[in-house]
């Protein structure tokens, strides 16, 4: 360990709480964006359940490094663990359960989707519409946010900060119960025997 | 030389090319740590050969080359020359598609491993948490490749496996998040997930966090060790390529070149979270005693322990020389092996100059070259010894029952673990 | 190229939205229907987090991480009804669970 | 056999050889969503050619099935195209591991047959190479149970250790698996010069290896956790499976053959039969290895008290049996085995049929591992220490 290294750590710890240059570029953004539309196509359009499930992640993914660009690295973290490494691993266990090759012989879409289809479609109009006309609303209002101290801010709001309780807090409390329900009834549903 | 290059080596701020922006650098980094991460994939390959042979009464590899030291080669060789089987019934893509799910992730947790202060691709804010989720989608390329075989053995294989990853990964995570707690034991409060600042956050406190608050370090350390070779299917919870099970688990169908990859993406996920226990509870790249011992002359006899590393072992590697039979057969083989001595010999008087000239000029290039080599030595030395630990139990214990693996995961682990969170932050909360 | 505003990513999201719709109206396996709300989930978030940045402030932010956290139940619960449904129907088509009781 | 094999004799099919209701798994269903799995005959944990067919639920054994003969040779048919010598190097081959029991066995039951007995130097010879064959046996199937079970280095420990008995043998009669040492009426060879010096050797050099073998096994906490509880089997259900050796005895049955019924010098000798409690893969194990321990007592004692004399009993140069029929049986490593052999008074057996204890005992693997794991089905294959050879002779 070299003398100088405290001096050198301090100076890390201070560049890195100051804001930085952005890595990513416009087209960095267009390449995620469309794998994630793209691989989202693929989610619902695929027969079988497990390429779909593949597709799925890799949608999750580009969206993780979506949140990633717009300076969110937790949200993105918590996407990548909790979404691509916990809810897509239960999937594709639940998928192989239910492993039915008839499934994917079958016919894959309901015997209403053009009425389906139209309804999405009027839903796509009314998105296309609001962005067309409101294109002046989106843009930027704020200060940018600062990603280093994104966890901390997040923490802070969470659990409050300097003895003071977070604006979620309770929030937070009542989705820890609602995950608390969520896994009894998970379990309910499928035990055998209870 | 053009600026994008030098821009980066003339910055004094002390950051990771990531951090500072410089992506010729932090290619340079990547292209060092693949090829870095490959060789010492190929060098534990052999290592876990020989010295398993030699927990075993046997001698291992001994006929390519100088005490098998060209066997890694061979296979590797042999197994990329190797047809590649697809079963006909087998999901061709998904098939295709699964070890490389595999490679990824075991591969791309390493642009936040923190060689050095500097030695890193990228200092990620959110590190740790970055390196638990990527790695965790390990489990996918495990869970598709046994569902793809269209197979009995694969597919218990990959659902064990994954039941067991994701378990684990529970406990793993909660001793992660205690030793992230200790990171917020400072004056300011708040902690951190970032690698290096982990690694910083120990040096500063002057304490390794195996011995923060001894116990309840160790205990955290103790969870990860047991977590991280269920995480990643070493023995003796290999339940998923549980050979006289399940044959070869989930990879029973795969052969060749894909069968390799899974085999470097295991290695590549061991060398990963060996890297993660280093910098969270080992102090990562700092040396022993950096804060007692910091005196001049500690700095320069620490800083020849990587000369000396090297002199040891090529002075073995030329013993081995002089014990080579003397029968004309091994004529060949022993001047390979003198030509590696000799190797090694070189690096090691490489390394001792450089040691010597950072020491007469303290802030030269030397000095900064010589700080970069011990940081990478100390932290690839407490990674080795994890390697070690990896074949040692390989060769000593027998395989865990699935229901048990899940018994000890849920029942034992899970409950300690959390317990060591919560007494570790009052201990925290009563000593600040 | 033009610098990516708020705007670039409601666009996306948008996409993103309606294809979960589209997968969940017409789709008849029940694990893909479930797919396809993780998609419209992950396109709320994803205007959360553009809105969050477009404003300043870590709302949208904190909102997406507790949609995660309601995306995770819902997975789990979802899944869990399937798991009970097909073990009595031995079916996972939704035109076939047309019956609120068997 | 179902219904459908008995309409269809040549159908090999995985439903004609099974008694499982293997209809079910046409209807996946989650409740009762069985899985058949076939495990060998080309299957790492299988010891030689053995085929389990597994019924599953997940990894819960609901049922299962061997299937043998993949390697039967018809050794007892070509026992009746031999004559009693020259049958005599056949009987190695069934347990290959255990050969020189084998060919004990057999002489013993042509010697009564005959009416002749082998001399006492026979005898004790006899016993020393049995019981070096019983602890090479026993070796075997240590190491590659622990292998099965998932620890690899004691296989390589037993094999090292195996080396020095099968020098013994190789030096003794010139074969180190195969050994064909013994000869109707006696012994062929007399011992060869340092053959006591050697046996003794053997004695002190591989009473500290048992130790190692049981440093790394005995008190491990994960080899008792898959072993303690693992394929119980009762006393009573061993008897009446006709179940013999140290499984029987592992279930707290003190029934060994050479205290019953000694045959060969056992009679003069001091020795324990260890018996076990619980009946789990556990006191299996630990059976084993105090046997090693017994045996290299009763080896310690032949040696030292290894009477001068003639090797060779009075037997005719043309052995012709007088009509009738034996049943003479010995302890072998593995359990009961017996020769069951009826004479015409010619130079060949009218009918000659063995009891192999590996096939005996194998019928309790079923009765062991329902309701068990997948992993415990191939702990409890490595603790009955079956061998194919002997299965499917």
């Amino acid at each position: 360990m070299n003398p100088g290294m405290h001096s050198a750590l301090n100076s890390a710890v201070t560049a890195a709480n100051g804001g930085m240059a952005p890595v990513a570029t416009p087209w960095f953004f267009y390449s995620l964006a469309a794998l994630a539309v793209i691989s989202g196509v693929l989610v619902i359009t695929r027969r079988n359940a497990v390429h779909s499930a593949l597709a799925l992640i890799v949608t999750l993914l580009s969206v993780a490094g979506l949140y990633l660009m717009l300076y969110a690295p937790f949200v993105a973290g918590v996407q990548i663990i909790v979404y691509a490494g916990g809810i897509m691993v239960l999937f594709l266990f639940v998928i192989m359960l239910v492993n039915l090759d008839r499934a994917s012989k079958d016919r894959q879409f309901n015997r209403i989707w053009p009425v389906g289809l139209a309804a999405a479609c009027v839903l796509m109009a009314l998105f296309v519409s609001v962005i067309v006309k409101g294109k002046a609303l989106f843009t930027d209002r704020g200060m940018p946010l600062s990603e280093s101290s994104n966890t901390q801010q997040i923490a802070n709001a969470l659990y409050g900060e300097a003895g003071r309780m977070g604006q979620y807090t309770f929030a937070f409390e009542i989705a820890s119960l609602l995950l608390l329900v969520a896994i009894l009834g998970a379990v309910i549903m499928t035990k055998k025997k209870i | 030389m053009p600026n994008f290059i030098m821009s980066y080596l003339r910055s004094t701020e002390a950051l990771t090319p990531g951090s500072a922006g410089s992506q010729f650098w932090a290619l340079i980094y990547v292209l060092i740590i693949f090829a870095g991460v490959s060789l010492a994939v190929i060098c534990m390959n052999w290592l876990e050969r020989k010295a398993l042979a030699h927990f075993q009464v046997r001698l291992g590899p001994m006929r390519v080359g100088p005490h098998g030291l060209l066997q890694p080669i061979a296979d590797a060789v042999k197994l990329m020359l190797k047809e590649d089987i697809i079963p006909t019934e087998a999901d061709q893509f998904v098939f295709w598609v699964a070890p490389l799910i595999g490679l990824l992730a075991a591969f791309t947790v390493y642009t936040v491993i923190p060689f050095g202060p500097t030695q890193a691709v990228s200092d990620m804010n959110i590190g740790i948490l970055f390196m638990l989720g990527v790695s965790s989608l390990g489990v996918l390329g495990i869970v598709v490749a046994g569902w793809a075989s269209n197979s009995h053995y694969p597919l218990i294989g990959a659902l064990r496996s994954s039941a067991q990853m994701v378990s684990y990964e529970v406990a793993m995570g909660l001793a992660v998040i205690s030793a992230i707690l200790m990171t917020s034991l400072n004056t300011s409060g708040t902690g951190t997930l970032s690698m290096i600042g982990i690694v910083q956050a120990q040096q500063q406190q002057g304490v390794w966090f195996i011995f923060k608050f001894f116990p309840l370090g160790f205990i955290a350390f103790a969870i990860f060790a047991i977590a991280m070779v269920a995480e990643t299917n070493r023995a003796p919870f290999d339940l998923a390529e549980a050979e006289s099970e399940l044959t070869a688990g989930f990879h029973t169908e795969y052969s060749g070149l894909r069968w390799s990859l899974f085999m470097l993406a295991e290695y590549a996920a061991m060398i990963a979270v060996s890297a993660i226990a280093v910098t969270l509870w080992l102090g990562g790249w700092m040396r022993p005693f950096p804060n007692l011992l910091h005196a001049p002359v500690w700095e320069f006899i620490f800083s020849l322990c990587p000369g000396f590393t090297f002199a040891g072992l090529a002075a073995i590697t030329l013993i081995g020389t002089a014990r080579m039979p003397a029968h004309s057969f091994f004529k060949i083989q022993r001047i390979g092996l003198a030509v590696f001595a000799v190797l090694l010999g070189f690096i090691a008087l490489l390394l001792l100059v450089i040691a010597v000239a950072g020491r007469s000029a303290d802030i030269s290039v030397a000095a900064r070259f010589r700080d970069g080599i011990d940081h990478v030595y100390w932290f690839v030395l407490k990674v080795a010894v994890f390697m070690y630990m990896f074949i040692w139990y390989r060769a000593t214990w027998p395989r865990y029952r699935f229901d048990q693996l899940m018994k000890i995961g849920w029942k034992v682990m899970l409950p300690i673990s959390l317990g060591v969170l919560v007494v570790t932050a009052i201990v925290g909360v009563i000593v600040k | 190229m033009t610098e990516i505003t708020a705007l670039h990513y409601l666009v996306v999201a948008a996409a993103l939205f309606v294809l979960g719709v589209i997968g969940v109206l017409t789709r008849r396996n029940v694990v893909i229907i479930l797919m396809s709300i993780e998609l419209i989930l992950n396109a709320v978030n994803l205007n959360l987090v553009a809105f969050s940045r477009m404003w300043g402030n870590l709302h949208g932010q904190l909102f997406a991480i507790f949609i995660v956290v309601d995306a995770a139940a819902e997975a789990a619960v979802g899944l869990g009804i399937l798991i009970a449904f097909f073990r009595n129907k031995e079916t996972i088509n939704v035109d076939e669970i047309d019956l609120l009781k068997w | 056999m179902n219904d459908r094999a008995k309409e269809n004799k040549n159908d090999l099919s995985i439903h004609s050889l099974s008694n499982l209701d293997l209809e079910a798994p046409e209807k996946t269903y989650l409740d009762s969503n069985e899985l058949i799995l076939n495990m060998g005959p080309q299957h790492p944990a299988t010891h030689g050619v053995l085929r389990v067919i597994l019924k599953l639920d997940g990894e819960k054994v609901l049922g299962t099935e061997c299937v043998i003969g993949y390697l039967h040779r018809g050794v007892e048919k070509i026992a009746e195209n031999r004559t009693y010598s020259m049958f005599n190097p056949y009987v190695d081959r069934m347990d290959y591991v255990a050969a020189v029991s084998n060919g004990l066995g057999y002489c013993e039951a042509v010697e009564k047959l005959l009416n002749v007995e082998a001399p006492p130097r026979a005898k004790y010879i006899r016993v020393i190479l049995t019981e070096l064959n019983r602890i090479a046996s026993h070796q075997l199937w240590l190491g590659t149970h622990a292998l099965d079970i998932g620890a690899m280095t004691p296989l390589f420990y037993t094999f090292r250790d195996r080396e020095e008995i099968l020098k013994i043998f190789e030096k003794y009669c010139g074969a180190r698996l195969t050994t064909h040492a013994f000869r109707i009426g006696g012994c062929q060879y007399e011992t060869y010069a340092g053959f006591e010096k050697d046996v003794k050797n053997f004695l002190t050099f591989f009473a500290p290896k048992i130790d190692e073998y049981e440093a790394l096994l005995t008190t491990n906490r994960i080899w008792l956790e898959r072993t303690k509880n693992v394929g119980v089997i009762s006393g009573a259900d061993c008897i009446a499976l006709g179940v013999t050796g140290p499984v029987l005895r592992a279930s707290g049955v003190k029934w060994d053959l050479r205290k019953a019924q000694p045959y060969a010098a056992y009679s003069e000798f001091d020795f324990e039969i260890p018996t076990g409690e619980n009946g789990d893969t556990y006191d299996r194990y630990m059976v084993r290895m105090i046997e090693m321990w017994q045996s290299m007592r009763i080896i310690e004692q032949a040696v030292n008290g290894l009477p001068e004399g003639p090797i060779m009993g009075k037997v005719p140069k043309v052995i012709k049996p007088p009509v009738g029929e034996i049943y003479h049986s010995i302890e072998a490593p593995k359990g009961e085995l017996g020769y069951f052999i009826v004479s015409d008074g010619s130079t060949q057996p009218y009918r000659l049929r063995v009891r192999p204890p590996s096939f005996v005992n194998l019928q309790a693997l079923d009765v062991m591992v329902r309701g068990m794991l997948v992993a415990d089905v191939v702990a409890v294959i490595g603790t009955l220490d079956i061998v194919l050879g002997e299965v499917d002779r």
